[in-house]
């Protein structure tokens, strides 16, 4: 067996020092939270911001290329043969890595005003740079256990950042639910695991990739199946799409970085990573690709359901990583990942945004009980307004337009027709989902003195609004006397909100360009690239066509939000709206119900038909039965001690004779 | 020599401390019992490698006091140690001096049977080692009746065991065997032989059938006597599969393979759909120790030497997060007088580090990665599937999936949700206990990174001849 | 021939006469015939000293010793059967299947073919009361002391014990026998003490 | 002494055979201890017979040292059985056994 081995080999302390640190972070946090109180928050960030500025150092030897080597990789340590542990530093990585400190060093920052008062304020900075650490493990690892433990780690991270605040109880089964949700995605990358290694005795991804032109195809299939499992359950893509709407009962920042920027895009990285083997198996990448355009187009249209604020932005999270899951599916890698790129950016910076909102508004979610917030959060509605703009794709004005072009358009490069299709309305959807968030925000009167029934809010818990435990969660928030409500967040709020406007204005030039773009060069030696007949419909021609689908959907949101009679009735309006949702809308397609008769109830009948009617009756009941028979063998023998001395001499004569007749009759006598 | 003081030192210390009045000397017995259980690991560090013997029988068969750790007890015995410093270090019972003696002889009687390179040695602690754990259901479980089902129970074990002793013993002419490799038994009565000993170690283990004596005297005994017992002494079925019955008669264990195979499957799956319903905290965790264990039967039964790795992790491991978990779950119960999640609730917002601890050792029961128990199930899964059992290494996945489930509804029952009002919330973890959970913990962590030190073990000790014989036939 | 014929018939009418009496005493005269006609049947079969043995043993010390018994017992009022016959019902049938293997068991030893052979020129036999033939005093006591010493010790052992167990059984301080009266009195004795107790 | 010579040794066994019997059903069917006694009695000298019969029949010694053993077993077994028919009167006031029988399961 060859070792391949993916990256120069050497020693690379900084890399080390960007892993480790927000480990040491989190250690110091949770360790010495009571001690370090707000100090906690700076040192987090600061170790964040380190780590950050250690991965751009890592630049050169991340993108060098040496002899076919791509990037750099320090070798680890080793369990067994076969299982030996490095970090591998290759452009794909170095992306995920300045993505996951940089947009995370804002978002700490940001945590630290958002957070301000909470009373376990270093326990979250704990989490926060935990989590960092697992997902830089999870991108930084050279083999697939490492990024296995990654994965898990950072599905740790958030659990205990969903369920934050663990005396709500619906944040409680949040952070179960997709905690076991995405344990069944690690299954499913543990049993990829285990076909690569009964094919090439190495868990490496170079031992892997190496031998990806000579798996049979079903092989290759399957391996590429179960490792989709995983990526499914973490970047929620349906099915296992679940658990991310019901994430949102974590903090805000929580949501802008795990849920949002990083974690859930765990899933476009590893089939990135994959990319050897899903470019040799055609039938994995059309069952990536379409389930990527599905989960696109169905979160889109739960997007249009949604009142929740934070509920909207993760519906469109889901649709957004569709996306990328069909761009890294059909094969357009760089499409993909310059959308993974984009999106950090701009959700990171709609999460932020609505977290002022939210705070400001003492933790109120609902849509509808906000309006009319230009004018009282100026800041806000711009960092909102330029979230907006990028994620429609609106051509030229933010981020979201270039990578979404790319692919949109990557899918009809690559053969996938229908996909292209989807996108595209899936573009326009989203373009009217998006503005329906900002005029029914901004636009208009506030509302949020009107009666909730009025406004049809019926079940303030199906909609999202953090009800019971609601009161809880604001006493431990406000918990050291903080004042009513933050209508001027602090400045430490708005300057990550503000330096991110940049990017998610114009991080998108940099894939301008097409084949020329730096974007392309960055990822030049990284990703497979086969030769493909030219597209029927140019790169210009798409972007246009979507540029239509966009506009469209921006003016049904006008129409149906933004005009003067629409803001007028805007009451009545949302009232209506809310009360003829379509039920199949309201329950997001019945997946909840369905996941829990299907699972949850199924296994909960086996365990009682198992533990309270099996174990005790069949079991034990044979074992008790066996006592039973013992006892009355017991019985039986017991009445032959009848203390009679006569009947036991009578015993004892009856065996003698039994002897008597055995030897005289059976034995056949005696010879002498 | 080490090796006998190993065995005597806590047996006759802990009986002297059953002497004297019930309330004497009760402070000083803790830190007493605690000294010894520490010498005691530095002392079983010290034995590897070294062997003691003394000759017993003659006729009708040779045998000897022969001990010495293999190279996978001396991990065991470590484990022993360990366990039993930070069980002494948790009890809170009444009596204290009494028990802890107990849990001396229980770590006695447990060294001999793991150090035994003898087999009727090995059948002799094997039922010596039950006595303690009886003693301790009758003087401080709840129900007698759970004390003579454990014992009965394991009694028919160790008593198939020392007939299947017997009988190896006239087959091969010596029972001083644990450890060497050139013994291949072979005869018309080895299938016997092997379904004697498999008949106790199944039961020790348990597998299903077999289990239901275990949920009871799980919730039953006190936290620290069932800490060390889930930890330790239900390895010893395990061990005794290694050691003794693949060393001895692979090709009859490798003819019994596939049942043990669907035994282990069945366990696994049984218990963690029932440890998903239960309400009792302790019986949870004793249900998913039978899943658990399922799990390394079924590593053991598929004859791969990676699987077998795994399964001496996994082990080490199960025995730590289990200890871990029962002694914190004793710590909760002592607070609040209660076990059952339906009344328990919101501990963690006043107890954090009890919550710490408990979160750790469920995680690592669960199998999260960079914990000890991930490294043991992956290990052993990657083994299994390589050995071609690909349904059993599918159906092993289901219970990893549920056992996250029902670790976290373990988890977030006692410490999570709203605080309950009526609950008698004492104190969060004082430094003692603090102490007795430290060594686990530390342990788990340093494992699930980088369990190197313990796959030094040379898997063809025991399986590479076994596989090599398998193949010849 | 004729003399084992006359002695046999007296042996059983003796021996049948023994358990059927309905006095004991009457047992006794029977079993001392029966032992005299054994004793004879042991001379025709030249065990002389055996045949001794037999009349001052058994006739003479163990006989007297049951008729001792039976005048200790028939002093006093003591019937010999109070209550009813409490044998099992199976008794009948068992006695049946008991006669009938005796009667195999005798069909298969007769089969045997030995029969005691005559004196021959040569062998130890001799007339009674000949010193040195086989069966005399001094032929069986060459085989006691030589051959079967110890089984002779272990029995002198046994007698002692036996003698130990009688003083003990039968001495001064008797030790208490269960019967089901005595149980009923500790019985109502106990329920006595507990409600004397119950009364304080 | 030739008519005696003539006699098969499976005359005796019947003899010793029948007398057994008799002994056993005395055990039997009779409630007085005396009598089960006397009967035990008669079952030792039918095995004694036996002996005798077959050490004249083999012309070996050992049958009269072993009917000499069982003569002092049986004196030995009397003088108990004796000793324990006394005990149980003097306790009971009367000898029957199956009245005295509390030592049953």
């Amino acid at each position: 067996m060859t070792h391949h081995v993916m990256g120069v080999d050497g020693s690379y302390p900084l890399l080390l020092v960007l892993w480790l640190l927000p480990l040491a972070g989190a250690i110091l946090a949770w360790a010495f939270g009571p001690q370090l109180k707000t100090a906690a928050g700076w040192i987090c960030s600061a170790l964040v911001g380190i780590s950050f500025i250690c991965a751009v150092a890592m630049w050169g030897p991340g993108t060098q290329s040496v002899s076919g080597a791509l990037g750099a990789h320090q070798a680890l340590f080793s369990w067994l043969p076969g299982f030996d542990f490095g970090l591998l530093m290759d452009p794909l990585s170095l992306l995920w890595t300045l993505i996951i400190t940089g947009v995370g060093f804002l978002i700490h920052l940001y945590s630290i005003g958002y957070m301000d008062g909470d009373r376990a304020f270093a326990r979250f900075f704990a989490y926060m740079n935990f989590f960092v650490f697992a997902m830089l493990t999870l991108v930084l690892s050279d083999n697939f256990v490492g990024l296995l433990v990654g994965w898990g780690l950072v599905g740790l991270a958030s659990y205990f950042l969903i369920g934050f605040w663990f005396f709500k109880p619906s944040a409680v089964a949040a952070a179960r639910k997709a905690f076991v949700i995405n344990v069944a995605g690690d299954v499913g990358i543990m049993f990829a695991i285990f076909m690569i290694v009964a094919s090439v005795h190495s868990t490496a991804f170079g031992d892997a990739f190496a031998f990806a032109g000579s798996y049979n195809s079903g092989w290759l299939l399957a391996i590429c199946v179960c490792l989709f499992i995983g990526a499914a359950a973490k970047s929620a893509q349906i099915p296992l799409h679940t658990w991310l709407p019901d994430a949102m009962e974590g903090p805000t920042p929580v949501s802008a970085l795990i849920h949002a920027a990083t974690m859930v895009t765990a899933g476009v990285y590893l089939v990135a990573r994959c990319a050897p083997l899903w470019s040799q198996n055609h039938d994995a990448q059309m069952l990536v690709g379409t389930i990527g355009a599905l989960t696109a187009i169905a979160g889109a249209i739960l997007g249009c359901a949604q009142w929740d604020i934070k509920r909207i932005l993760a519906y469109s999270t889901m649709s957004q990583i569709g996306y990328m899951i069909m761009g890294v599916g059909v094969g357009a890698y760089e499409g993909g990942v310059a959308h993974f790129f984009t999106h950090a950016f701009f959700k990171a910076q709609l999460f932020l945004g609505s977290g002022l909102i939210i705070h400001a508004l003492n933790n109120e979610q609902d849509v509808r009980r906000m309006g009319g917030l230009m004018k009282k959060m100026p800041f806000a509605f711009i960092a909102m307004l330029t979230g907006v703009i990028a994620i429609s794709g609106i051509p030229f004005l933010g981020a979201g337009f270039f990578s979404k072009d790319l692919v949109i358009q990557g899918a009809l490069e690559h053969g996938h027709p229908y996909l292209y299709a989807v996108g595209i309305i899936t573009a326009g959807i989203t373009a009217y989902y998006m503005c329906r968030l900002l005029f029914v925000t901004f636009f208009g009167s506030y509302r949020g003195d009107v009666d909730p029934s009025e406004l049809g809010i019926r079940h303030p818990e199906l909609a999202g609004t953090p009800a019971h435990g609601a009161d809880q969660a604001e006493a431990e928030h406000e918990g050291s006397g903080h004042g009513q409500a933050h209508h001027a967040p602090a400045w430490i709020m708005n300057v990550p909100v503000a330096i991110l406007i940049v990017p998610t204005v114009l991080i998108g030039w940099l894939m301008f360009g097409g084949d020329n773009s730096p974007w392309a060069h960055f990822f030049a030696q990284q990703f497979p690239h086969p030769q493909l007949s030219p597209a029927p419909i140019g790169e210009g021609v798409t972007g246009l066509i979507t540029f239509g689908a966009v506009l469209v959907g921006i003016a049904v949101a006008w129409w149906r939000y933004a005009t003067a009679s629409a803001q007028s009735r805007a009451v009545e309006r949302l009232r209506g709206e809310s009360i003829r949702m379509p039920g199949i809308l309201t329950h997001a397609y019945y997946f909840d119900l369905a996941l829990d008769l299907l699972f949850v109830r199924t296994s909960q009948l086996f365990g009682t038909i198992f533990g309270r009617f099996f174990d005790p009756q069949i079991i034990d009941g044979a074992v008790r039965e066996s006592a039973f028979s013992a006892q009355w063998l017991g019985t039986l023998v017991r009445s032959f001690q009848t203390g009679l001395l006569r009947a036991y001499a009578l015993l004892l004569v009856v065996g003698v004779a039994a002897f008597m007749i055995y030897y005289a009759v059976i034995a056949g006598g005696v010879h002498p | 020599m080490i090796e006998l003081l190993l065995i005597l030192v806590p047996v006759v210390i802990g009986a002297a401390m059953q002497f004297g009045r019930d309330d004497e000397n009760e402070k000083w017995s803790r830190w007493t019992g605690a000294l010894v259980a520490a010498v005691m690991f530095f002392l079983a560090l010290a034995s590897r490698g070294t062997e003691w013997s003394f000759r017993w029988l003659s006729r009708p068969f040779t045998s000897a006091f022969h001990f010495g750790p293999t190279a996978i007890s001396y991990w065991i015995v470590l484990l022993l140690a360990v366990c039993t410093f930070s069980a002494i270090l948790a009890v809170n019972q009444p009596r204290r001096r009494r028990f802890i003696g107990q849990l001396l002889m229980l770590e006695g009687t447990m060294m001999g049977l793991f150090l035994a390179r003898d087999l009727l040695a090995f059948a002799l602690f094997w039922d010596a080692m039950l006595l303690p754990v009886f003693f301790t259901l009758l003087g401080w479980g709840g129900h007698s009746g759970t004390a003579w089902r454990y014992f009965l129970y394991n009694f028919a074990g160790g008593l198939t065991l020392l007939l299947a002793t017997a009988a190896f013993g006239m087959l091969y002419g010596s029972t001083d065997v644990i450890g060497r490799t050139d013994v291949h038994l072979v005869g018309a009565w080895v299938p016997w032989i092997f379904i004697g000993f498999s008949f106790a170690f199944l039961v020790k283990t348990p597998v299903w059938p077999l289990h239901t004596w275990m949920p009871i005297t799980y919730s039953d005994t006190p936290s620290p006597m069932v800490a060390v017992v889930s930890a330790v002494q239900s390895k010893a079925g395990l061990y005794g599969f290694i050691a003794i019955a693949m060393a001895t008669m692979p090709d009859y264990v490798k003819t019994y393979a596939p049942w043990l195979i669907v035994l282990g499957i069945v366990s696994l799956l049984y218990g963690a759909f029932i440890a998903l319903t239960q309400n009792d905290a302790k019986r949870i965790v004793a249900y998913s120790s039978l899943s658990h264990l399922g799990l390394i039967v079924v590593a053991i039964a598929s004859f791969n030497p990676i699987a077998l790795q795994g399964a001496v992790l996994y082990i080490i491991a199960h025995g730590l997060f289990s200890a871990a978990i029962f002694l914190t779950l004793g710590y909760v119960e002592s607070r609040e007088e209660t076990r059952s999640l339906v009344r328990l609730g919101g501990l963690g917002a006043s107890n954090p580090r009890l919550a710490g601890a408990l979160c750790i050792a469920a995680l690592a029961a669960l199998g999260l990665p960079g914990l000890a128990g991930f490294v043991g199930e992956i290990v052993i899964l990657t083994g299994v599937f390589q050995a071609g059992l690909v349904w059993p290494a599918i159906l092993a996945l289901i219970p990893i999936v549920l056992a996250s489930a029902y670790m976290l509804r373990l988890f977030q029952g006692i410490m999570n949700g709203p605080e309950v009002p009526d609950l008698p919330v004492r104190a969060d973890l004082n430094w003692i206990e603090g102490l007795a959970l430290a060594p686990l913990v530390i342990a788990l962590v340093v494992l699930g990174v980088n369990p190197h030190a313990l796959t030094t073990f040379n898997p063809s000790a025991y399986n590479a001849t076994t596989v090599s014989q398998g193949a010849s036939k | 021939m004729i003399a084992f014929w006359i002695l046999a018939v007296i042996m059983l009418g003796s021996a049948i006469w023994c358990i059927s009496a309905s006095k004991p005493v009457y047992s006794v005269v029977a079993l001392l015939l029966h032992f005299a006609a054994l004793a004879a049947m042991y001379l025709t079969l030249n065990a002389e000293f055996l045949a001794v043995i037999q009349l001052i043993v058994y006739s003479g010390a163990i006989l007297i010793l049951f008729l001792f018994v039976i005048a200790l017992l028939s002093s006093g009022v003591a019937s010999f059967s109070v209550g009813p016959n409490r044998l099992p019902r199976i008794a009948i049938p068992a006695i049946v299947l008991i006669a009938l293997a005796l009667g195999f068991f005798t069909y298969a030893m007769g089969h045997a073919g030995a029969v005691v052979p005559a004196a021959q020129a040569g062998s130890p036999l001799g007339p009674v009361g000949t010193a040195d033939v086989f069966g005399s005093v001094n032929d069986f006591g060459k085989a006691l002391f030589t051959s079967y010493l110890l089984p002779f010790e272990i029995t002198a052992l046994l007698l002692m014990v036996a003698v130990i167990g009688v003083i003990l059984l039968a001495g001064d301080h008797a030790p208490y026998v269960a019967t089901r009266k005595h149980a009923a009195e500790v019985r109502r004795e106990m329920r006595e003490a507990i409600l004397r107790e119950g009364r304080q | 002494m030739s008519q005696m010579m003539a006699v098969p040794v499976s005359y005796y066994v019947g003899l010793s055979a029948v007398i057994f019997f008799i002994g056993v059903a005395g055990v039997l069917v009779r409630r007085n201890p005396l009598i089960m006694l006397m009967s035990i009695e008669l079952m030792f000298n039918a095995a004694n017979l036996l002996f005798m019969a077959f050490a004249r029949a083999w012309l070996h010694n050992a049958g009269h040292i072993f009917a000499f053993l069982v003569i002092t077993v049986a004196a030995a077994e009397a003088a108990i059985g004796l000793a324990i028919v006394v005990t149980v009167f003097r306790s009971a006031k009367h000898v029957d056994v199956d009245d005295v029988a509390l030592m049953k399961g």
